[in-house]
């Protein structure tokens, strides 16, 4: 029982830190107030991940609906990592805009804490409630800045659109309980494989696998169940947007590839034919709205639902039998949430601190960002590399991990369509770019950075490279991962 | 005995009205209402199956406990995002926010 | 056949509710429609031998959800009689698909699968072992729901307070 | 000593990289540098040329060698080097001491030329390139010298293709002709090069070396012979004979034969030793040397329609009496030399197509000798009618009215030159008497004689006729040419005051002139009645060492009088009837026969056309080309996408600034660009900000796929 | 000698990027600084550069050739991609060349670049790094990664020290690129994916798909795609002519220079050595597209009014020659024709590599010099000059060499790159050969009367009277080292040669060609 709860430390730290961060928030002096909520987080996150990482090895059995594997942890790691980001990048942004300073960094907590139990959840009760938690409070989040018109829009809309999109999946899981009778995901797969479900029930498998891709498309933002992302990202307070297009996202395909490959492979025919669908409308769509849009943040958005295509791709690519060997696809999912993650979590701070320092995300306020403020628009155009895929950074490791996998199954219509879309993107990224170093301005209206912001983007930086270079250090982790999914 | 199937059909209907109400309806709250119809019509599902299938074994009630929870804390914090709304805009109608499009 | 009876004629009860829910023009009387809906439903449990459950909807749905519905309906005055129509440009369409949508799930659901159907009863200690699932296995998602339903209270409250930045 | 070989080429290219580098500022120095250099190129060269003429069977079996490793290719390597053979030994006499004589004379034409350094590095690097080539003991090396003659004729005849400030004896129109005249000989020959670049890199291919001991060696042409290759168009021929004639376009256009001739007559815009130095002993000549060297290569397959043989004489043959003509109706004095130069190389290809390899070679060596002659006479003309014309102008007599522009090349303008400038004029009527064959005392006799009787023994009766009557012609405008500069009554002031030039000038005119006439003795046939046994075939005997040396059967021909006596009347009756028209009465500025040949004086005067006709033909059809191809890539094809997107997007987006503007990206997508670009709008439109559209996303997309799934399964 | 085997190529390579990292360290305003801090580190891979040119030569005479001065350290063990460098007759050449031009080019923009003066040079530093790493790369992963990173840079010199349409050439540019790289990237995933392995080495002993002709073929028209358009090659050139037009002039140079000549390494590194039978089998198509270029890039010359352009397309011509004389070598592989010559299909190859060296220093220079021009007149527009001969005979001269140079004179030179590639093609695919010869032709008139006739000869301009003045010293500094260079390759070709034929002969021998 102990050492279960062990396997349980992040958890607990992040449930433990949100209570002092309440705490804290009643009794402390508005000023103290200022940095040490922020700093209580961000140690507890810490402290998160380094429970989460040192655990990374266990092969613990299931317990409590939650598996210890390091599948769970690796996205643990991700999201505490990240969130840690958003908490550096975000902490003047968030002073300026509320004083709900307590609130928000325990929502935050908790939110986090959602994306720990889900990704870890092994029963479809734990998953749903995990999957909730997550929605519930990003709700809120995105709607945290009651004053602002635009916050509020976004947290309604996808209020809206996340309940009904969560019903809607809800279903689907009850088909799924009634096809198999279990609502654990190990024991589901047995049922399935074993053939003890078959018969008419089939008929329901491909309702079934509709229905939940719903939920997971709109936690993923896939197309066409991506709407709510731009609306949502641009309205929302960017730290939020940071969180919401990156580790909440990331949430969706881990829960995906959880369900799909380690309780459904028996249906692999209905999700593998249904993704690679996806896969295609999501990039090319995401990309061809992307180029058309004249505000950075919502371009930002729009191509990270294009990139959430690509990392569809290492779904679409997945090799039951390679699990163990690098390429296995899930990996590559794993490589790509992580290396988007950092990447686009540092382009959203580059947007929040543009938006402080010139009033606005459109392509006229990064115009001349270069002589504005070097280390800004080095920064951004480091993490638009990443993004476009361009060796040695962090987005390239992940792009040759998705499209590996998808090169052995031989889908090559799908790597060409995806060849094409990375460029397109890489074309609207280079807009960006175009504005912030070809554009002479100017150079009055310095933007100055604040420290927190600073480190935050330090960090992507780091990170992104380290990814890049150190692929096998990374490759190795994402690789292990996969295969604590599946048990070996 | 009542057979599994008709529940099934109240279940479906149920989520369908639900969804109709959802994407029909103009009025947020009447939105939401949808939602909660859809909710329940899931947890008919989930219990019928329950009853039908292992009533044994509790892991339907507590599906169907968890998802009222989850519709509980769903409906404060969206009705608290309505009253935020109507306060903003003095209005509740979905088709007349949107600001963020394109 | 007796129970079979209730059950169609609970089930119409609902379902009509449910389609007065979305279809009224005034929302408070939706509202109420929605209770009975809930009502109907909670029947609907009791008839699957899920007291329990009945009485948790009935306590949940109909004590705290719909109150706040009829809350925020108050709060957000002068909505409630639809002076405009209450459904959207697009309530055709969406009835046409939820209509299509409709027949193929019962076409799927109802006609084409065979259920397996065991002949067994709920168990006396249903209730027992519900307690002990929700301290047991579930354990964990019951920490987490609660965790939830603090969360929403703080964001809910912080969200809906009356102005102060 | 054999070690020094290289110097002969290498010492004129180390003044010319003296001049260039260091000694651009000092005239004297320059001159002196290239002058010495040459000098001493031509010392060694008639150590060497004289070793091979007292043994001409040692050297043409062993011929003096000096070799080193170049490069590999492939696995085998490539080696280099020079070597001196009887062929090369001839050369070797004519080329060095010529250009000796040419530069020296150089002096005295292009004094107070502001570019007078530059001018003499350009010799000295001509003089490597020509030294070089006859030198080369492989076809590769000599490729290289050969373009490197080009580089010079190139540099050389454009000399006047721009003015330095103060520049004043060189005008507008005369600069514009230059830069034309030198650009077209660049890439006129360039044309001919390629080709025998193609030819000489499947030569390389066909025998895997392309040193002339092996490629001529006669189990290697056997070989080619042998061979036969198919191809489109021409047909089934031997290697050897597709090899031949690939090469034989190289001679082509550096020989100037037709259809590749139209450069040469441009080349007299440079300056007249430039052109001496082209005509007769470099440029003009590397191509019939090249020929000449390569012949058992022609010569392998030396009958029937396969033959390249054939080819050579049906251009050489036609060029003779084609160019001829043309310089019956040309004024410029030099162009009329220019026109002979290309009939005479005529006369040459045509001895060689016809297998008359030492008559070729015997021409190619007199022509070279009285060609300068008369290219240094008609400079010295030219110099004193500019001179002369400057001094009418400083007298105040400049005003007087010409019915035609002056030019101090015009032969209408001269007249009556003989008592002016004596020396000048003696010794460019024994050229002209040469070059049109005055019989037994003049160098030309004997070898044009050579080259008839080989025909007429041959019983190459059309080639025979044809040059005769080129002969003919020859002689006609040679005669035209003299009467109309050297007498007759002054046709302007300019002649009026022309005087004698320079010695610089005048003494290699001297000198030329006895080659012009003495050399042709050397090669008086053996068989020839009297004269011949003096003699006793010199020449032929020493080229027939080098026949000999590549197993050619070589005979002496029995004596002939037919195409003797028929050479003798051609030589003098055209003379004769140059005096008739041009000789005995008083000239006016039209020519006297104009009027009554009509058509064809213009067919004549007008070159037949062949420059309009490339204009018309090749040029423009090059430049419709190039614009076509530049449009297809510029223009057509990714700006009207460009214009699609833009007209397109005014029409749909109405959003047309940005559509231009800021949608360069969309370039890249090229075809798809549009459709993206509707596409895209579309989508964004979609996103109406409208939660519930969003949410009916989800049911049409959840129907569908059910409502599929239900079908299908 | 151990330690400078292993690591001198490890030195040469990350040298510029560690003194680009430095160049960020130094204050903005101290643009001289920078400038000499610059010139003199890049001096650095330059002499190692030519030390190792050196030491390769005294191997070669030792008989030692094939792969010298190899390291490999594990990267990815995982994916049998690691850190593996090494240099052969190919590629020794070409770090040289790399290191030279870029030397020249830093030389040559510290007196002309005025504005942004760290950026350009940090970006410059990166740009050496990565065009070295592709030639030292023997690891498929390594070789993306610098590939892709030459790509940034040069993205940048184009867009912010550009000319007039800077941005949008900058923007086709990259993407033209990036389609290319990434088809590329695909392809390299499949062949791993074949024979688990990303090193080049391993790869090239392999020979995958030999017997699985599909797939090899979508392998090589995967790798194909990203090398053509890097090449470029015809139809895939549209970027080159704007890259080439709105780049700074020392941003030309390189891409003339150097970053055509990855995608001409690639086709030897990679499908020749890798794909022997793909190489042999699509052989006839890169002859294609190599007479393609050749004439088309030549007649589109002649069409042009803008100096500049005029020049960029002159490289697709002079590139053709290159892709002319690897495809004969492909066809003399498949072994479709029988009647050629052993030597020929090596002398194909070595002519496309002398070509590619060549064509470096040729096209470095034209493009220094025009960018000389344009630094008087700022115009590229050749209508607008004439007479400059009289007026800036140094230059004229320059000119002159560099223009005969290109035109293949014989003496210089390209003259020897054509004659290989002709030697070696017209053995094997003669029609093709034919009609690329009128290239030639066509590539001498555009030389002289596009660009001589109008610059050079004619009425000078009186518009520019006095303001073009003659080289000045810092301009012929840059350029006497590419002249000699022309003039001691012309003369004497035997040590490039030497090289480039034992690299063919190996590269050859190891696609299984029977000699």
């Amino acid at each position: 029982m102990v050492s279960q709860l062990i396997r349980l430390l992040p958890e607990l730290i992040l449930v433990i830190t949100a209570i002092i961060v309440i705490l804290a928030d009643l009794y402390a002096r508005r000023r103290t107030a200022r940095w040490l909520l922020p700093g209580v987080t961000l140690v507890g996150l810490a402290a998160s991940l380094v429970a989460a990482f040192v655990q990374w090895a266990a092969r613990e059995p299931v317990a409590f609906t939650l598996a210890a594997d390091s599948f769970a942890y690796f996205f643990k790691m991700v999201a505490a990592l990240v969130v840690m980001i958003v908490v550096l990048a975000g902490m003047d942004y968030m002073r300026e805009r509320t004083r709900f300073l307590g609130e928000f960094y325990a929502l935050l907590l908790v939110a986090t804490l959602a994306i720990y139990v889900t990704v870890a959840a092994t029963d479809i009760i734990m998953l749903y409630l995990g999957l909730e938690t997550l929605s519930i409070t990003s709700y809120v989040l995105t709607g945290f800045l009651r004053g602002d018109k635009r916050s509020n829009e976004a947290a309604v809309k996808y209020f809206l659109y996340g309940a009904a999109a969560s019903a809607v999946m809800l279903y689907g899981f009850s088909l799924l309980y009634g096809i198999t009778g279990t609502t654990d995901l190990q024991e589901m797969a047995k049922r399935l494989t074993s053939g003890e479900v078959m018969g008419s029930l089939v008929w329901l498998a491909w309702p079934a696998v509709v229905l939940v891709t719903v939920g997971f498309g709109f936690k993923a933002s896939l197309v066409p169940f991506h709407q709510w992302a731009p609306d949502a990202y641009e309205g929302a307070p960017t730290p939020v947007t940071m969180f919401l297009s990156t580790v909440s996202k990331g949430t969706g395909f881990a829960v995906m590839a959880r369900v799909f490959v380690s309780a459904l492979p028996a249906l692999s025919e209905y999700w593998l034919s249904l993704t690679y669908g996806l896969a295609i409308l999501t990039m090319t769509l995401g990309n061809l709205v992307a180029l058309r849009q004249a505000s950075v943040k919502r371009m930002l958005a729009y191509s990270s639902v294009a990139h959430a295509g690509f990392i569809l791709m290492g779904i679409v690519g997945i090799s039951a039998a390679g699990a163990t060997t690098p390429f296995s696809g899930i990996d590559g999912v794993l490589m790509y949430v992580l290396a988007y993650a950092i990447t686009n979590a540092g382009a959203f701070a580059v947007v929040a601190a543009v938006e402080d320092g010139a009033g606005g995300a459109s392509f006229e306020h990064f115009s001349g960002l270069i002589a504005r403020s070097p280390f800004l628009a080095a920064a951004m155009l480091i993490f638009l590399l990443s993004l476009a895929g361009i060796p040695p950074l962090a987005g390239f490791a992940a792009k040759f991990f998705v499209f590996a996998p998808v090169i052995r199954q031989q889908y090559y219509v799908l790597a060409v369509i995806a060849l094409v879309n990375a460029v397109v993107a890489a074309g609207y990224y280079l807009k960006v770019v175009k504005h912030m170093f070809f554009v002479e301005v100017n150079p009055n209206g310095a933007i100055s950075l604040s420290r927190g912001m600073e480190i935050a983007l330090w960090a992507c930086i780091v990170g992104i490279f380290a990814v890049g270079i150190f692929m096998n250090w990374f490759a190795w982790l994402a690789t292990g991962s996969a295969a604590g999914m599946l048990g070996m | 005995m009542i057979p599994l199937s008709w529940f099934l059909a109240v279940s479906a209907i149920l989520f369908v009205i639900g969804f109709f109400g959802v994407l029909s309806r103009r009025n947020a709250i009447a939105i939401l209402m949808g939602i909660e119809l859809m909710l329940n019509a899931v947890n008919i599902n989930v219990l019928a199956f329950w009853r039908y299938t292992q009533p044994e074994n509790p892991a339907g009630l507590v599906w169907a406990i968890i998802v009222i929870t989850v519709a509980a804390a769903e409906a404060a914090v969206g009705l608290a995002l309505f009253i935020a709304l109507y306060r903003l805009r003095t209005t509740v109608n979905i088709d007349e926010v949107d600001l963020l499009k394109g | 056949m007796v129970l079979q009876a209730i059950f169609i004629l609970v089930a119409l009860f609902t379902i009509g509710c449910a389609l007065m829910v979305v279809l009224h023009r005034n929302l408070f009387i939706s509202a109420l429609f929605l209770i009975a809906s809930f009502f109907g439903v909670a029947v609907i449990y009791v008839l699957l031998e899920a007291e329990f459950i009945a009485v948790a909807q009935i306590l949940i749905y109909i004590g705290a959800i719909a109150t706040l519905i009829v809350f925020a309906i108050m709060l957000s005055r002068g909505m409630m009689t639809g002076r405009t129509s209450p459904r959207n440009a697009q309530a055709l369409w969406a009835g046409l698909g939820s209509v299509i949508l409709g027949i193929a799930l019962l076409y799927v659901v109802a006609y084409r699968v065979q259920w397996p159907v065991v002949q067994k009863d709920v168990p006396a200690d249903a209730i027992a072992r519900l307690g002990s699932a929700l301290v047991g296995r579930y354990v964990i998602p019951f920490e987490v729901a609660s965790v939830l339903l603090l969360a929403a209270l703080i964001g809910a409250v912080m969200i809906a307070r009356e102005k102060e930045v | 000593m054999d070690g020094l070989l290289f110097l002969i080429p290498a010492l004129p290219f180390l003044a010319f990289v003296l001049i260039v580098l260091f000694t651009n500022q000092d005239q004297k120095v320059s001159a002196g540098l290239t002058i010495g250099a040459t000098a001493v190129s031509w010392l060694l060269g008639w150590y060497f040329a004289f070793r091979a003429f007292f043994d001409p069977h040692g050297v043409a079996e062993e011929p003096i060698r000096l070799s080193i490793p170049w490069f590999p290719g492939g696995y085998s390597i490539f080696y280099t080097g020079f070597q001196v053979d009887v062929l090369t030994a001839v050369m070797l006499f004519m080329v060095p001491f010529l250009c000796f004589l040419i530069f020296v004379y150089s002096v005295g034409y292009m004094e107070g030329d502001p570019r007078f350094s530059r001018f003499f590095a350009y010799l000295a690097l001509f003089a490597t390139g020509m030294l070089g080539f006859i030198l080369a003991d492989n076809l590769l090396l000599a490729f290289i010298f050969w373009e490197l003659m080009g580089v010079c004729s190139y540099l050389l005849i454009g000399f006047w293709s721009f003015r330095k400030p103060g520049e004043t004896h060189i005008d507008h129109a005369q600069v514009k002709r230059a830069r034309a005249a030198s650009i077209k000989a660049f890439i006129t020959t360039r044309v001919g090069d390629t080709i025998m670049l193609a030819g000489m890199v499947l030569l390389y291919a066909m025998t895997g070396s392309l040193r002339w001991s092996e490629i001529l060696a006669p189990e290697t042409l056997e070989k080619l012979a042998d061979k036969i290759v198919s191809m489109p168009v021409f047909g089934v021929a031997p290697w050897a004979t597709v090899l031949a004639i690939l090469i034989f376009w190289g001679a082509i256009g550096k020989s100037a034969q037709f259809p590749l001739h139209v450069w040469l007559p441009d080349a007299m815009e440079g300056p007249t030793p430039v052109s001496a130095l082209i005509h007769a002993a470099t440029m003009v000549s590397a191509g019939v040397y090249l020929i000449i060297r390569t012949f058992p290569l022609f010569h392998v397959v030396a009958e029937g329609s396969n033959s390249a043989m054939w080819f050579v004489a049906f251009i050489g043959t036609f060029t003779a009496l084609f160019a001829a003509t043309i310089g019956i109706a040309q004024f410029d004095i030099k162009r009329v030399l220019a026109y002979s130069t290309i009939s005479q190389l005529g006369y040459m290809f045509a001895a060689l197509g016809i297998g008359a390899y030492i008559a070729a070679a015997f021409h190619l060596l007199m022509h070279a000798f009285f060609k300068a002659l008369l290219f240094l006479g008609s400079g010295s003309v030219i110099h004193a009618m500019h001179h002369g014309h400057h001094v009418s102008h400083e007298h105040g007599h400049g005003h007087e009215e010409l019915p035609i522009e002056f030019n101090p090349n015009d032969m209408r303008l001269m007249g009556g030159l003989l008592n002016k400038m004596p020396r000048t004029a003696w010794t460019f009527i024994a050229g002209g008497l040469s070059l049109s064959g005055f019989p037994l005392i003049t160098a030309g006799f004997w070898s044009k004689d050579e080259i008839l009787a080989d025909a007429w023994h041959g019983g190459h009766m059309i080639v025979f006729w044809t040059l005769a009557i080129a002969a003919f012609v020859t002689a006609f405008y040679t005669g035209r040419q003299i009467f109309m500069v050297f007498f007759g009554q002054p046709r302007s002031e300019a002649a009026k005051h022309a005087h004698e030039s320079p010695n610089s000038m005048t003494v290699p005119l001297v000198i030329l002139a006895v080659f012009a006439i003495a050399a042709g003795w050397v090669g008086i046939p053996e068989t020839f009645p009297g004269l011949g046994a003096v003699v006793r075939g010199w020449f032929q005997s020493l080229m027939g060492a080098q026949l000999e040396a590549l197993h050619l059967e070589h005979e002496t021909l029995p004596f002939n009088a037919a195409p003797l006596l028929i050479s003798m009347t051609m030589a003098v009756g055209g003379l004769f009837v140059a005096w008739l028209i041009y000789g005995r009465k008083p000239l006016g500025y039209e020519d006297p026969l104009a009027r009554p040949l009509g058509g064809l004086w213009q067919a004549w005067h007008n070159k037949y056309w062949v420059d309009e006709l490339y204009q018309a033909t090749v040029v423009a059809f090059a430049k419709w080309l190039a614009h076509f191809l530049y449009n297809f890539d510029d223009r057509w094809v990714i700006d009207p996408i460009v214009d699609g997107v833009g007209r397109y997007g005014r029409r749909f987006a109405g959003a047309v600034r940005r559509f231009i503007d800021e949608q360069i990206i969309d370039r890249i997508v090229n075809g798809t660009a549009w459709v993206s670009n509707v596409l895209g709008e579309f989508l964004r439109q979609i996103q109406t900000g409208q939660a519930q559209n969003y949410l009916l996303a989800i049911l049409i997309t959840v129907t569908v796929l059910i409502v599929l799934g239900i079908g299908v399964g | 000698m151990a330690l400078f085997d292993q690591w001198v190529l490890t030195i040469i390579l990350f040298w510029p990027l560690l003194a680009a990292i430095i160049v960020l360290f130094i204050p903005q305003d101290q643009e001289d600084r920078i400038r000499r801090f610059s010139i003199w580190m890049s001096m650095v891979p330059l002499i190692l550069s030519t030390l190792v040119f050196v030491d390769y030569g005294v191997r070669f005479l030792q008989g030692t050739g094939g792969l010298q001065y190899e390291l490999q350290v594990a990267w990815i063990p995982q994916l049998g991609a690691s850190y593996h460098v090494g240099a052969d007759g190919l590629s020794v050449p070409l770090i040289f060349l790399t290191a030279l031009l870029t030397t020249l080019s830093l030389y040559y923009s510290a007196r002309t670049i005025h504005h942004r003066v760290k950026e350009f040079f940090f970006l410059f530093l990166l740009l050496e790094t990565g065009m070295f790493g592709v030639f030292m790369a023997l690891d498929l992963v390594l070789f993306y990664v610098f590939w892709e990173v030459g790509l940034v840079p040069m993205f940048f010199l184009i867009g912010i020290w550009g000319h007039e349409n800077r941005e949008y050439a900058a923007i086709k540019f990259f993407l033209y690129t990036l389609v290319g790289s990434v088809a590329m990237l695909l392809a390299f995933l499949a062949l791993y994916f074949v024979t688990g392995t990303f090193d080049i080495v391993k790869l090239t002993e392999i020979k995958p798909l030999a017997g699985n002709l599909w797939l090899a073929s979508l392998v090589f028209f995967g790798i194909f795609l990203g090398l053509a358009i890097k090449v470029p090659s015809w139809p895939f050139h549209t970027w080159l002519p704007d890259a080439h037009t709105e780049a700074p002039t020392a941003g030309s140079v390189i891409l003339a220079g150097i970053l055509l000549k990855l995608g001409a390494y690639g086709f030897l590194r990679l499908l020749l050595g890798i794909l022997p039978h793909a190489f042999a089998y699509w052989g006839w198509v890169i002859v294609g597209l190599g007479v393609i270029s050749i004439v088309y890039g030549a007649f589109v010359c002649m069409a042009q009014t803008n100096l500049k352009r005029l020049i960029a397309y002159s490289s697709v011509s002079h590139m053709g020659y290159v892709l002319l004389g690897l495809g004969a070598a492909g066809v003399a592989l498949s072994g479709t024709v029988s009647f050629f010559d052993k030597n020929s299909a090596a002398l194909a190859i070595d002519g496309a590599l002398l070509q590619m060296f060549n064509h470096g220093i040729i096209t470095g220079a034209l493009f220094f010099l025009v960018g000389i021009l344009y630094e008087r007149a700022h115009t590229f527009d050749l209508t607008r000059f004439g007479g400059l001969s009289g007026k800036t005979p140094y230059y004229y001269g320059i000119f002159m060499v560099a223009g005969f140079a290109s035109l293949g004179l014989p003496g210089l030179a390209g003259f020897w790159a054509e004659f290989f590639v002709f030697r070696g093609a017209f053995d094997i695919v003669r029609i093709w050969a034919a009609i690329g010869v009128i290239g030639v032709v066509v590539t001498a008139a555009y030389i002289l009367w596009r660009i001589v006739q109008s610059v050079f000869l004619g009425e000078f301009n009186t518009e520019w009277e006095g303001k073009l003045w003659d080289m000045t010293g810092f301009e012929k500094v840059t350029l006497w080292p590419l002249v000699i260079l022309m003039f001691a390759i012309g003369l004497y070709p035997a040590p490039l040669v030497n090289f480039f034929n034992r690299a063919a002969v190996e590269l050859l021998t190891q696609a299984g060609f029977m000699f």
